[in-house]
């Protein structure tokens, strides 16, 4: 029971989900499959949350280094999961005026874009370290960031205005993205099929069990 | 990057390619912020589509009714909301009366936030404009297209009364509006669904009235079939879009020192790439020979 | 001072506090750490809780109820107790002596995730992708304005740029076959990177470069409208400077 | 491990054999390439000839919820006036009244498919058996003309697509290939995969962090357990616990799924188990955070920094916060070993980690860190994938060289 099921389970619902991408009428099922995936999460966060309890509880109770952190974090969570469930108006709690929308503009959406903001500081910095003509392979890496980043804002019409048009920076980048960007893309993108297919059957033949093997 | 082990010894070539990241870090904060500060005008090439949603404000007469939708949330903030004030700063600035509404719950906020900024304009505070005549705000109703729809017939269909609990009748503004055969220009906001494909689909369409909208980047390139055949007059494409419709419009705003701030943080990053390159080759030249 | 405004500065000091890990880690990013997982975890929670849990199970069993009372039928929407059974048995993981009646659950997951992706998967990145590469080879660059045939001169560095330029929009869409051949080539792994066959393993390597160049590029300028976003938001909103 | 198939492969493939042959009984028919489309040269303010001829048909090979119209053009499409730019498809369930456009498509193309929604509430929805009644509009620029309506149809479901035969040729011929090398290897031959210089990092960066006493730490990525490469990488993760359990260095494990928490606590536990060390696992060794990106990737951040781990392993589904970590495990100093199948984040990575494994390398890697022949057989599958492939891509550009069209429609799929 322990083992045999998961194991058959898995290859039957995997086996009807590709069928059903062929037999029209079976589409049905992969409506409902997805529901229930819903339905599991939403059951499972309970597991998640409960974690996140547990491990900044822990900190709490024991006085660690930070503990004061876990309390806010508690304490976060607490504050916005009762003021959206009990006193945000029901299914309507992402409308505006709500506490909820409150809380989603003025501290989580600043903070969310901020963590997103950072990305510009650090694409300057990785493009820094790694942008150097080592070899063959770094050059062409190198080549095409430097002419794809200038020939998308106004500096490249400038230093490329002297010559003519069809030849210019921004040009070059369109073909850039439009040739060898797309050849390289297809190839991952093909690897990427036959990998994700592989171990679909894999996992549908019961070889790749990583969740269900042990004890 | 561990070369060399003595750690004094570093020449200025070794400095520079190990340079502290904060270095660069400042470099980009003072490139993005400052800019922001100089109203600069920058010039560009307006391109078509953009000068059409120009022309299809400029050509109307004073007096004349626009109803702008703003279907989009703080998420677009950067990209959009700098073409909601160039928006209200053209109708306003050629006398128009403008109708806001929203499809995304958010979107009529920001049409507040863009009014906000937008009366701080002398010349549109000298005009001393009133609401519920010059301008008036619906709110957001529930419904996607079917909102949209139902305006076809009857505005009070949708909204019964505006944001802020008036009756449509007791607005002047509103009184000579019925439905969309009262609007001169339908001026569109849009982040994705309900946007601008629903607004040519259930209006343009069906009840034939004149529609421009701005869009973000990655959504305005499936706009241009609907421009092509006339259902739509034109789209301002992101943040590049905003800036051209500003210089278009000879009131260069956020748009534009967004897009300076863009062309300065882009030449930093390139700059920074060159100055790598020439210290990591004059350092392998040193070591070669 | 209005909710608005105090709402202003809350974000504000939040996004200096997120802003400030850019010169080290320190207690003030600490707790804009904290207060950004706990409200997160719980955003997610309520999320999930009137988007999923409500209309998806709550919404259909009670519909289903409501049947069985007023008409005395059983109704197909029960079927989303099957989902509320699984979602049960994830949650056995808690109690240790059947914790093993989770795996049925992630058994169902994984399985409902192999199949739909075996297809999905084949059908966009695979012969979908091959179908989009066969073209005939002497199509050239659709670009209308490239009128050019001939040799460009401006000066020399613009007349090796644009002549070199030239012959790439010729052979553009051989490019297109040779890059996803050699592409594909450098993803072999039953073959060592030796000869002939190493070299177009090379050639691959090549367009992956490029292509990971370009994507970089591309993005820069999203990246940067972020922070544009953030900056105006400290100085425009916040401190109203300009 | 005991490997033993749950279904034997040879049932697997009569099965699909079977469907095959149920399938080529029968006429594939192929889409109606749609015509070249023409600029209009010049526009007139009058209103073009209406097309003619609409009818509507049920659109083969679905669940019943499309139909197809079809038309004769105008006659002012390319020729006469010639100024039509685009149809305009109309729909309504009464034929006097309430038609709205459904859709709209370029001059010379006389066909279009009005797919609707199966789901009640959907705005798009289109009930099976119901009849519906269609217009086609010619507009001109500015002006229009309408078409006389259609008779009624009504749409039905079928039983097999038949537009899709392509991916289930590419399925059967697939699974083939799998089931093949892996009895193959069942039966002892060797196979050969070369190395892949990411997959021989991971070893060397564990060894490292033992050697340096500081944790690794394993990002699952940002994917849920409904992507496959979130399976790929929690097999990857089981392979690393193993090893980390022989080399008895501490591993940590910050997820942002709860179910992918829940696998990855069985991944873990299983390494160790195989390690034959089960209670060297600590249970608070893989734990929950957030399931929002941005607060994941702060929590994330502050941890590389405080734990100062001396390896950083990403694999897995990972979307904008891959820079932001791999950035930051720069700063840490951590050796960073990355791989993932979003193609949009693997510059990043390339540019800011140690190794990289690029798409399909991931889903080698997870075989190929346990070296099981079994699973090995898998990747000389894929290899056999590439190969027929690449054959296809060759004789289908000479095949469109010579305008040898069939060679083409070979690979039309129809949705």
């Amino acid at each position: 029971m322990r083992r045999e099921v998961p194991l058959i389970l898995t290859a039957i619902v995997g086996i009807t989900m590709i069928i059903a991408h062929f037999i029209p009428p079976l589409n049905i099922l992969k409506n409902l499959f997805e529901d229930w995936f819903f339905i599991i999460a939403a059951f499972a966060i309970y597991l998640g949350i409960l974690n996140l309890i547990l491990v900044n509880g822990d900190k709490i109770y024991k006085k660690q280094k930070g503990w004061l952190f876990g309390a806010v974090v508690i304490l976060g969570f607490l504050v916005i999961t009762i003021i959206g469930i009990f006193f945000s108006g029901g299914k309507s709690f992402q409308d505006p005026g709500t506490p909820f929308y409150y809380i989603y503009m003025n501290l989580y959406y600043p903070l969310s874009a901020t963590m997103f903001a950072l990305l510009a500081f650090f694409v300057a910095s990785a493009s820094y370290r790694a942008f150097r003509a080592r070899n063959v392979e770094a050059t062409m890496l190198l080549l095409a960031a430097f002419i794809l980043m200038l020939g998308r804002v106004p500096i490249g019409e400038w230093i490329s205005a002297w010559l003519p048009e069809g030849y210019r920076l921004g040009d070059a980048a369109d073909w850039i993205m439009d040739f060898p960007m797309t050849a390289g893309q297809k190839a991952i993108m093909i690897g990427i099929a036959l990998g994700v297919v592989s171990s679909a059957l894999r996992v549908i033949l019961g070889l790749e069990r990583a969740y269900s093997a042990g004890e | 990057m561990n070369e060399t082990t003595n750690q004094e010894k570093k020449t200025f070539w070794e400095k520079l390619l190990s340079i502290d990241r904060r270095i660069i870090f400042l470099f980009i904060a003072v490139a993005i912020s400052v800019p922001l500060f100089f109203k600069t005008s920058l010039d560009m090439p307006v391109s078509p589509v953009v000068q059409e949603v120009y022309n299809a404000i400029e050509k109307l007469e004073a007096g004349s009714k626009v109803l702008v939708s703003f279907d989009y949330d703080p998420g677009s903030m950067p990209e959009l909301q700098p073409m909601a004030e160039s928006f209200f700063r053209h109708c306003f600035r050629n006398n128009l009366k403008v109708i806001i509404m929203g499809l995304w719950p958010q979107g009529p906020l920001q049409a507040n936030i863009a009014l906000d900024q937008v009366f701080k304009d002398e010349d549109i505070k000298a005009k001393n404009l009133q609401y519920g005549i010059d301008y008036v705000n619906l709110g957001f109703t529930a419904g996607n297209e079917v909102v949209i729809d139902r305006m076809g017939h009857d505005f009070r269909e949708s909204y019964p009364a505006d944001s802020r609990g008036t009756p449509l009748s007791e607005i002047p503004l509103m009184r000579g509006v019925r439905n969309y055969d009262n609007i001169d220009l339908i001026l569109n906001l849009s982040a994705g669904y309900p946007g601008t494909m629903e607004w040519v689909q259930y209006a343009v369409d069906v009840f034939h009235v004149k529609l421009a909208a701005g869009n973000t980047a990655v959504q305005a390139p499936s706009m241009y079939p609907y421009i092509q055949t006339g259902q739509l007059a034109g789209v301002l494409g992101g943040m590049k879009g905003g800036a051209e419709y500003e210089i278009a419009l000879k009131r260069p705003a956020k748009a534009v020192s967004y897009m300076f701030s863009q062309a300065i943080a882009h030449g930093v990053i390139c700059l920074f790439i060159i100055i790598g390159n020439i210290a990591f080759f004059s350092l392998r030249k040193k070591k070669t020979s | 001072m209005s909710s608005e405004v105090i709402g202003i500065w809350i974000g504000a000091i939040l996004t200096l506090g997120i802003f400030s890990f850019l010169y080290k880690d320190n207690p003030f990013y600490k707790f804009s750490e904290a207060l950004f997982v706990g409200i997160s975890a719980g955003y997610w929670f309520v999320v999930t809780f009137w988007q999923y849990f409500v209309p998806k199970f709550w919404d259909n069993l009670s519909l289903a109820y409501s049947e069985l009372l007023t008409k005395g039928r059983v109704d197909y929407h029960w079927i989303y107790l099957v989902g509320g059974f699984f979602g049960v048995l994830m949650l056995l993981r808690l109690v240790p002596k059947i914790g093993w009646l989770s795996r049925w659950s992630l058994a169902f997951i994984v399985g409902t995730t192999a199949g739909l992706q075996f297809t999905r998967y084949l059908e966009s990145n695979g012969i979908l992708q091959v179908k989009g590469t066969i073209m005939p080879l002497d199509l050239t660059y659709p670009k209308p304005f490239i009128a050019h045939t001939g040799f460009i001169i401006t000066d020399i560095l613009g007349t090796i740029w644009c002549n070199l330029l030239n012959i790439l929009y010729t052979y553009s869409h051989w490019v297109l076959v040779v890059g996803t051949f050699c592409g594909l080539i450098y993803f072999f792994f039953s073959k060592e990177h030796k000869g002939v066959f190493g070299g177009a393993a090379r050639v691959g390597v090549w367009f992956l470069m490029i292509t990971f160049g370009a994507l970089f590029g591309y993005t820069v300028m999203s990246r940067m409208s972020l922070l544009i976003g953030r900056m105006d938001y400290l100085f425009g909103i916040w401190l109203g400077l300009y | 491990m005991k490997e033993k198939l749950v279904f034997g492969n040879k049932v697997l493939l009569i099965f699909f054999l079977l469907l095959l042959f149920l399938f080529l009984g029968i006429n594939i028919t192929f889409a109606q390439e749609a015509g070249e489309a023409k600029a209009s040269v010049d526009s007139l303010a009058q209103a073009p000839a209406p097309p003619t001829n609409v009818v509507a048909r049920d659109a083969p090979n679905d669940n019943g919820h499309a139909l197809v119209v079809t038309w004769t053009l105008s006659p002012d499409d390319g020729a006469g006036k010639n100024n039509v730019v685009s149809y305009e498809i109309l729909r309504s369930d009464n034929p006097d009244t309430g038609f709205v456009v459904k859709g709209v498509v370029a001059l010379g193309i006389s066909q279009y498919e009005d797919k609707g929604a199966k789901e009640k509430g959907d705005k798009n929805y289109l009930p099976s058996h119901k009849d519906f009644y269609y217009r086609v509009r010619a507009r001109a620029d500015g002006i229009f003309s309408e078409s006389v309506v259609s008779a009624p149809a009504y749409a039905y479901g079928q039983w097999f697509h038949f537009g899709k035969s392509p991916i289930f040729i590419g399925s059967v011929i697939f699974t083939f290939f799998v089931v093949l090398f892996i009895n193959m290897a069942k039966k002892g031959k060797e196979l050969y995969v070369r190395p892949i210089a990411g997959i021989d990092a991971v070893d060397e960066a564990i060894g490292r962090a033992t050697e340096m006493g500081r944790p690794i730490l394993y990002i699952v990525g940002l994917g849920s357990a409904a992507d496959l490469g979130t399976i790929a990488s929690l097999t990857i993760l089981n392979r690393v616990a193993k090893k980390v359990a022989e080399y008895q260095t501490p591993i940590l494990v910050p997820c942002a799924d709860p179910i992918v928490m829940t696998v990855a606590q069985e991944s873990v536990k299983a390494g160790y188990y195989d390690a034959g060390r089960p209670d060297a696992y600590k249970e608070d060794s893989v734990w929950y955070i957030t399931s929002m990106q941005f607060a994941y990737v702060s929590a994330v951040n502050g941890l590389m920094l405080r734990e100062r781990t001396a390896t950083n392993i990403y694999m897995g589904v990972f979307y904008a916060e891959s820079l932001l970590l791999a950035e930051t495990g720069n700063v840490a100093g951590s050796i960073q070993i990355s791989g993932t199948d979003q193609v949009a984040q693997i510059p990043f990575f390339v540019a800011a980690t140690d190794y990289t494994l690029i798409g399909e390398e991931l889903y080698a890697a997870s075989a190929y860190l346990g070296k099981e022949p079994l699973l090995l057989g898998a990747i000389k599958a894929q290899d056999w994938g590439k190969i027929l492939i690449m054959i296809s891509l060759v004789l289908g550009v000479l095949a469109a060289s010579f305008h040898f069209d069939f060679f083409v429609k070979l690979f039309q799929v129809k949705m």
